[in-house]
């Protein structure tokens, strides 16, 4: 079954199911775990799952009975209750399988977060200012809903704009019925760790708008082109699982993996080789390895499509010969057709491609490149290769998976500033978007913002009006993982604890909002609570199951309760569809950037951190005090540079840099990195938050304030990584926290700090 | 107990006279005395006054929020399982929250004053704020596990006195780590730090 | 029969994700520190990774190591302590008891792995991030060395609970915190004492390596060495 | 040799029987420092170790590094004036007592450091084998317990080695004095009559004193080497740590000894007595553990550039050409280059000379002591581990008040007791000049 058909009927059938389950609108929406005995000092554990990234990773709660300070009807007192003591993976979950990385783990941290914002907030002073006032729900519920009933009535629904961060399930599926019962438009959704541009180069190249998934268990080859798929991209639990197996899981057959990317990246730390090709040319790398194996003859087992026979012709011109490329790739032919016959050799083979590559306004092309040489090694759909997990979108989806594409659309022609009424929900678009697209300044102008957001951060700060979400421990939650399963996926977690704060589920607050407006909302979204929403949508689930005729639904809800969601390795819905028929080899373009190579002589990297993704986990301690895996820097931002170039710049470790580009600046520590390019200067994303709680705010430098505001060809998204700069020092020292002592272990070096 | 302090006493002047002038060690400002009001959590001692007392052994009676007659709820039959649930489970026996009492306390001897200030609780939504009777000093860095003492057939009265002759529970039974360890070689469990440690 | 609880930690496949260090941390009530205390390198944590760099651009290598209490069967830390607050427990492992630590670090300098941390100062969990606190271990106070476990509370627990339930403790019990967490798999808990226990099978690989082994420390953890790529079936 | 027997009499007693006014600020300066460094202390203990700027790696710093300076101080005396009392040596006769009551003082200071250096020293007392409830003793296994027995043997042992000399000039005072110190005198000197059996007995105990002393004191620092000699630290675990040490204790005392002679000669004018003699023996014989220590240090660097190790050649290099190589050409310098030429030339060998080369001694030692510390455990066998270490205000404060304190104790020593012993001075009127 499709996701899309489920979510569907799901809907559906909750529409005609409560229409005798609906007498009137519920009072009590703060909804609690249902009393529970907990053994004292005995740990219970509870499935839930994990919203911190886009992979969708099953957890387990270790629950145990706890004291927490809380405050009840005015009352500040103690409560006994279970409280969330650590996060585990959930060994039966198919995409993680009871392994859980660093961010996930600290995911506790934001349940127990001192500054999260702990009831309702309506602005008292200027948009900005920071400056809130505690009110009470239902104040600022009724203030939602009669705005909300003054534009219906003034027939100006339409100028209603809801963003949301990464979002899947049923959530998703509530905020866009809402939306469309109000009659505004669909909800637009910006996340940065998204990657519209692999998914344009998906839908194009197999009909797919969805993140790919690898066998890598299975592999024999692996390259990879920029994507940090063991630290942070896409679903890196389920591909460092995959990467274990791969190098030691199978007796006598150790996989390669081979690294392509200018900056070393956690993952290409882990590489048996790194191959450092020029910024934006790694499309036309994967083309000269096309190229190597179609001329010679090395295609083993190629995924047929029926335009094979032009692609191949046109593989074979000498434009994307290894000696024509050499130079624009910094390659050297010979080692691209060693490349090549390499993992032509050595089949099962998958190219990956991500992060970086994609932010180049070539960006698209290097995705199709890679997705050809996926087709051309014979790795798409294939034991060992790369394919679609059940769960992701179809090409049904094509348009609404390009919404953070939507968002920059609607940043530059002017959405925001029309918009009447804003919603936000778990996204954070000022801090991760170039201030030279005046986000910020544009949201300023909106006449009524509200914020589902649990931190006050530099987007909330904005809001008119906060309605603070529970944390996701504290929600029902489910998702269908896009990714890292071959399996379909439903994860289905209730509250694993009860809420601490004064806050409440967003889904709820839209169901009773939507109950308050009355009338046709009212009926469109007829359930009391977001859980009973998800009943009756599963229930539908619980009917369609094929394999396994069930014994009630409430025996396979408690089931899936229990286990934290449904899925089944029989039930595999296979994905691997035929590419798409009329798919053409791709056109080089060259990479553009901004800034003159005279005046601003390195490329600007930023990545993803390790520790803080997009900047959404910069308030977490643990986070925080967690080395960076290479540079080892907790507490802060850095700049990283080739030792060389730091020479001749006379820069050293710890010193302050300034980092300048066409769109402007931003001051930093340098942090020595001998595995960067000489022409090509790093900095994590993350930090530099002017708000975000205690532990996040003031602290670093943002790498957004340096990017020029270029988008990627064809697509629209941002092309981060196409922004050059140049480095001054300030003659200062950088704040430096550093976990090593040295960069060699072997060498006698003497230089500390 | 004795020895312990006569050793502290014996050692040096300088031990102790530094001691006590300064022994706690903090990392914030001590002059907020009120355990539970400070924004954040430590395991410091809250004062110098409470360092040393805590050096010297001395432990303040603890004060209950409910007078609660343990001897009565004994008389009527009521095991001390009941209550403390987690006694033959786990590490904690733990004190009941406030829902247990409600269970049978909404219909009995409600008109009762302490069984009123129960309730008052329960209706607030929040649990009594019982003190701790025994416990150990977080300095002890001792994680007893009741469950394995139940099953080795030891007493509750061994460690807790006579608990149907009390009212309000109090210390009876003086529990340092002589008390544990005479009771562990006699019955050949381990002494390896680590079993208690940790 | 008695245990000796090792571990192995495959280089090979470790990916340097830092999954061990979070999840350490969690189990073990080990505290943050704030950016100032790290400026001075006073991090807490029981098990870091160590990067270091070989080579140089265009070809430069990375390798990683995650390094934790090597739970020597011949600890320099033991002997050095005047206390015996760091002593060989009966199931070799070191152990560490806080509360008769009286702060010398004596057993931190004697340490050639840089393993233990000391408290400095006393920990502090702004509220309610207290919460998360894990009722299991002692929250260690100021003045007092601390380190890797191996999880002994995870190792009690499953002793007392197989004890509970008068059988051996099986195959895969206890697991401690990191080699939970690690999602490449590159750390394996078990038995030394069972030869037919998966982490005594590691350690006797071919690419297995103690730590500093010329020190004559006999660590409980083996290396197994990271491989290079030479052709298919290398 | 003109004096008579009234004459030192008179000039000995006369800074306890009537003490210089000049010393009262000076006094009062040293105890306001002394303070200082104790409130520095407080402020240790109640807010917590960690504004030391020890850190991992480098657990020890400066703390320790005084507690081996001040126990090599402590060398001077007792050492020094045991052997010239069994050698019989005249020159002697001014100066044993000077050395004496370094050696308690110096050790007295050099004990508290480890307890300033403790996370958690109220605790300290663990260290003494007690019986208590929990059946525990302290680890017989651990060089700091032998520490812990060392230097209170060499404490109890330097003590009685001060009192004993003590009596007769204490008896001395008691006459000269009333009130309560005279109270105090009487109970210092235990009786004292000057029957010849007394004499006999003091002098017999001195003789045995002396020659128990000896063993202690190299005993004490042998043991202060293997704190650092024991442990798989690269660069400490080294056989010359033990003579080493001892050496270098002896050299930095006798260095102490001389500045503290200079002090006492001119503020309590006391010229006549300790002579140039006095100075240019000395002097010689701080020759002598220059060398020996220039030979130790030679010994150790060699032995450990040449073995090529790699933890050892890493320290190596970080104190020669590393961030310390300047502390390190500054220790050489002061213990080695500058002395040598003092000391050996006969014209320098002056007071001032031998004084000079003192004060850069005294500065070199203890620059010595910080670079065996320190960098060692900066790049241990790790260097992803490898680390650095910044002293805090607080160590340099009571490091500071450490000094101003060994001054304040030795001023207020000189106004309670004869610092030159009245009696062993009389006593070498009556034998002729060797």
């Amino acid at each position: 079954m499709e996701r899309r058909d489920f979510l569907k009927f799901g809907v559906l059938t909750g529409a005609t199911a409560t229409l005798t389950a609906c007498e009137k609108p519920v009072q009590q929406l703060v909804r609690f775990v249902p009393e529970e005995d907990f053994v004292p000092g005995v740990a219970t554990w509870k499935p839930s799952l994990c919203t911190l990234c886009p992979a969708g990773c099953g957890v387990t709660v270790r629950i145990m009975d706890g004291e927490a300070e809380v405050v009840r009807n005015g009352q500040r007192g103690i409560l006994k209750m279970g409280l969330a003591k650590k996060l585990e993976g959930n060994a039966r979950h198919p995409v993680n399988r009871g392994k859980l990385c660093a961010r996930g783990q600290a995911g506790l941290q934001v349940t127990y977060h001192p500054d999260r914002v702990s009831g309702p907030l309506k602005r008292s002073s200027s948009r900005g200012s920071g400056d809130f006032q505690e009110i009470g729900w239902p104040e600022a519920l009724s203030e939602v809903v009669t705005k909300l009933a003054e534009l219906r009535s003034q027939q100006q629904a339409d100028s209603i704009r809801f963003v949301t961060g990464e979002m899947r399930g049923h959530r998703r599926e509530l905020i866009n019925q809402f939306l469309a019962s109000l009659g505004a438009p669909a909800a637009v959704q910006f996340a940065p760790l998204d990657e519209p541009v692999l998914r344009r180069a998906n839908v194009l190249a197999f009909g797919r708008a969805a993140m790919p998934s690898f066998d890598l268990e299975r592999a024999n080859y692996v390259i990879s082109f920029g994507a940090d798929f063991l630290g942070t991209w896409n679903s890196p639990v389920a591909q460092s699982i995959g990467y274990g197996e791969m190098r030691r899981g199978r007796p006598g057959n150790r996989g390669k993996f081979v690294q392509v990317e200018q900056r070393m990246s956690q993952t290409g730390a882990n590489a048996d080789e790194w191959v450092p090709s020029s910024p934006g040319s790694e499309g036309l790398l994967a083309l000269g390895l096309a190229h190597v194996i179609v001329k010679e003859g090395l295609r083993s087992n190629p995924t047929e499509i029926n335009s094979s026979r032009e692609v191949e012709e046109k593989l074979k011109d000498e434009t994307y010969s290894p000696t024509q490329i050499a130079t624009r790739t910094g390659i050297s032919a010979n080692r691209i057709e060693r490349l090549a016959r390499e993992m032509a050799a050595h089949p099962p083979s998958i190219a990956v491609i991500g992060g970086t590559p994609l932010a180049q306004t070539n960006g698209l092309f290097n995705a199709l490149a890679v997705n050809l040489l996926n087709m051309v090694l014979g790795s798409i759909g294939s034991p060992g290769g790369m394919f679609f997990a059940p769960g992701a979108s179809t090409v049904k989806e094509a348009s609404s998976a390009n919404q953070s594409v939507d968002f920059v659309a609607q940043v530059l022609s002017g959405g925001l500033e029309n918009a009447e009424v804003l919603f936000l929900d778990n996204t954070n678009p000022v801090f991760a978007m170039p201030p030279s697209w005046q986000v910020s300044q544009k949201m300023k102008r909106t006449p009524f913002i509200v914020s589902f957001g649990r931190f006050m951060d530099e987007t909330s700060v904005l809001a008119d009006l906060i309605l603070p979400d529970h944390s996701p421990l504290e929600s029902w939650l489910d998702d269908v993982p896009e990714s890292g399963t071959s399996e379909a996926v439903f994860t289905l977690a209730a509250p694993a604890m009860r809420p601490l704060h004064n806050t409440r589920a967003m889904p709820d607050v839209l169901l009773e909002i939507a109950h308050s407006l009355g009338g046709s909302v009212s009926e469109a979204l007829p359930w009391k609570t977001f859980e009973e929403m998800l009943q009756a949508s599963y229930r539908e689930l619980a009917r369609a199951e094929r394999c396994h005729p069930t014994d009630g639904f409430e025996k396979f809800w408690g089931r899936m309760l229990e286990q934290g969601g449904w899925w089944d390795g029989q039930c595999q819905i296979h994905s691997p569809e035929s590419p798409a028929l009329e798919f053409q080899a791709p056109e080089f373009v060259p990479p553009r950037f901004d800034g003159s190579e005279q005046e601003f002589p390195f490329y600007f990297q930023p990545y993803v951190a390790e520790a803080f993704l997009d900047g959404s986990l910069a308030h977490l301690p643990w986070m925080q005090e967690l080395p960076d895996a290479l540079s080892t820097v907790m507490w802060g931002s850095w700049l990283e540079l080739n030792p060389k170039t730091a020479e001749k710049l006379q820069i050293q470790q710890g010193d302050l840099i300034q980092v300048r580009s066409r769109h402007g600046s931003l001051e930093t520590p340098a942090v020595l990195n001998p595995a960067i390019a000489f022409d090509v200067v790093a900095m994590p994303m993350g930090q530099g938050h002017a708000q975000f709680g205690r532990y996040a705010a003031q602290r670093g430098a943002n790498p957004m304030s340096v990017v020029a505001p270029l988008q990627v060809e064809q697509v629209g998204s941002l092309a981060w990584a196409a922004t050059r700069v140049s480095l001054s020092r300030t003659g200062r020292k950088g704040r430096l926290s550093l976990a090593s002592g040295a960069l060699y272990e072997q060498e006698k070096e003497l230089e500390l700090r | 107990m004795l020895q312990h302090r006569l050793g502290a006493l014996a050692f040096s002047l300088v031990s102790v006279a530094t001691f006590l002038l300064c022994s706690c060690a903090r990392s914030r400002s001590a002059n907020d005395s009120s355990p539970g009001s400070e924004p954040f959590f430590t395991p410091a001692h809250p004062t110098v006054a409470n360092a040393v007392k805590e050096f010297l052994g001395w432990r303040a009676t603890p004060i209950q929020p409910i007078a609660f007659p343990h001897n009565k709820h004994i008389a009527n039959g009521i095991a001390c399982m009941v209550c403390h649930t987690g006694v033959s489970k786990g590490p904690v026996a733990g004190i009941p929250s406030d829902k247990l009492c409600m269970r049978c306390h909404e219909f009995l001897a409600s008109d009762r004053a302490e069984v009123k200030k129960v309730a008052g609780y329960f209706n607030s939504g929040l649990d009594v704020p019982w003190q701790r009777v025994y416990g150990f000093s977080p300095s002890a860095h001792v994680k007893f596990n009741h469950a394995p003492h139940i099953r080795a057939g030891v007493d509750c009265s061994r460690c807790h006195g006579d608990v149907t002759n009390m009212t309000v529970a109090v210390r009876a039974v003086q529990i340092n780590m002589g008390f544990c360890l005479g009771c562990h070689r006699a019955q050949q469990a381990s002494t390896d730090c680590v079993t208690c440690h940790f | 029969m008695s245990h000796c609880w090792g571990m192995a930690v495959d280089l090979d496949r470790c990916t340097g994700c830092g999954a061990c260090v979070i999840a350490c941390q969690a189990e073990n009530n080990v505290p943050t520190v704030g950016e100032e205390a790290a400026q001075k390198s006073r991090t807490m944590h029981w098990i870091r990774i160590e990067r270091y760099y070989e080579g140089e651009f265009p070809n430069p290598r990375v390798r990683f190591r995650p390094v934790l209490c090597q739970q020597c069967d011949n600890a320099p830390c033991e002997p050095v302590c005047p206390t015996y607050a760091s002593y060989h427990t009966s199931e070799g492992l070191n152990g560490q008891v806080y509360n008769r630590c009286i702060g010398t670090r004596y057993c931190a300098n004697a340490c050639p792995y840089t393993v233990r941390t000391f408290n400095f100062f006393n920990p502090v969990w702004d509220k309610p991030l207290h919460l998360q606190l894990n009722p299991e271990v002692s929250v260690r106070q100021i003045g007092v060395m601390e380190k890797c476990t191996f999880c002994i509370q995870r190792i009690k627990a499953s002793e007392i609970q197989a004890k509970a339930e008068n059988r051996a403790l099986r195959e895969g019990e206890p697991v401690p915190a990191c080699v939970q967490s690690c999602p490449p798999k590159a750390l394996v808990f078990g038995d030394l004492n069972d030869p037919d226990s998966e982490v005594s099978r590691l350690a006797r690989s071919p690419r297995g390596a103690k730590l500093l082994s010329e020190l004559g420390t006999q660590p409980k953890i083996t290396y197994l060495q990271r491989d290079s790529w030479d052709g298919p079936n290398s | 040799m003109a004096q008579t027997a009234e004459q030192i009499q008179r000039d000995l007693l006369r800074p306890v029987l009537d003490p210089s006014r000049r010393a009262k600020p000076v006094i009062a300066g040293l105890a306001l420092l002394v303070l200082a460094g104790f409130s520095a202390w407080m402020y240790q203990m109640y807010t917590g170790i960690g504004v030391a700027g020890i850190r991992r790696p480098v657990f020890w710093g400066f703390y320790i590094t005084n507690f081996v300076f001040w126990i090599g101080i402590s060398h001077a005396g007792t050492l020094i004036s045991a052997i010239l009392r069994l050698s019989n040596a005249t020159w002697r006769r001014p100066i044993t007592r000077c050395a004496e009551v370094i050696t308690v003082f110096a050790l007295l200071i050099g004990a508290m450091f480890p307890l300033i250096h403790l996370g958690r020293p109220w605790l300290a007392f663990w260290l003494a084998p007690y019986p208590n409830q929990r059946g525990l003793w302290p680890n017989y296994r651990s060089p700091l317990l032998w520490d812990f027995f060392a230097i209170n043997t060499y404490l109890i042992g330097s003590l009685i080695f001060l009192l004993l000399p003590l009596i007769p000039d204490c008896a001395l005072l008691r006459d000269n004095v009333t009130g309560w110190r005279n109270k105090l005198y009487s109970l210092l000197s235990l009786g004292w009559r000057g029957t010849q059996k007394q004499w006999h007995r003091l002098e017999a105990a001195m003789h045995i004193m002396a020659i128990l002393i000896i063993p202690v004191a190299v005993s004490v620092h042998t043991i202060v080497s293997w704190d650092f000699a024991m442990t798989p630290v690269p660069m400490w675990h080294s056989t010359i740590f033990a003579p080493y040490f001892v050496a270098g204790a002896i050299f930095s005392g006798i260095a102490a000894l001389i500045i503290a002679m200079v002090f006492l000669r001119s503020s309590l004018h006391l010229e006549e007595y300790l002579r140039p003699e006095c100075f240019d023996n000395l002097g010689k014989l701080l020759l002598v553990m220059s060398l020996l220590w220039f030979y130790f240090l030679f010994a150790e660097r060699l032995t450990t550039w040449y073995g090529n190790a790699r933890p050892e050649i890493a320290v190596f290099w970080l104190t020669q050409r590393g961030p310390y190589r300047h502390l390190f050409w500054v220790m050489v310098g002061c213990n080695f280059v500058l002395p040598f030429p003092l000391l050996a030339i006969k014209k320098l060998r002056t007071i001032a000379g031998t004084f000079l080369a003192s004060v850069a001694v005294v500065i070199g030692m203890w620059i010595e002591r910080y670079l065996i510390i320190v960098p060692s455990l900066s790049h241990k066998f790790l260097p992803y581990a490898w680390g650095t270490y910044r002293p805090t205000w607080v160590e340099i404060t009571i490091t500071a008040a450490t000094f101003c304190g060994m001054a304040l104790l030795y001023l207020l020593f000189s106004e309670v007791v004869p610092v030159v012993s009245i009696w062993e001075l009389k006593a070498g009127l009556r034998e002729p000049v060797r």
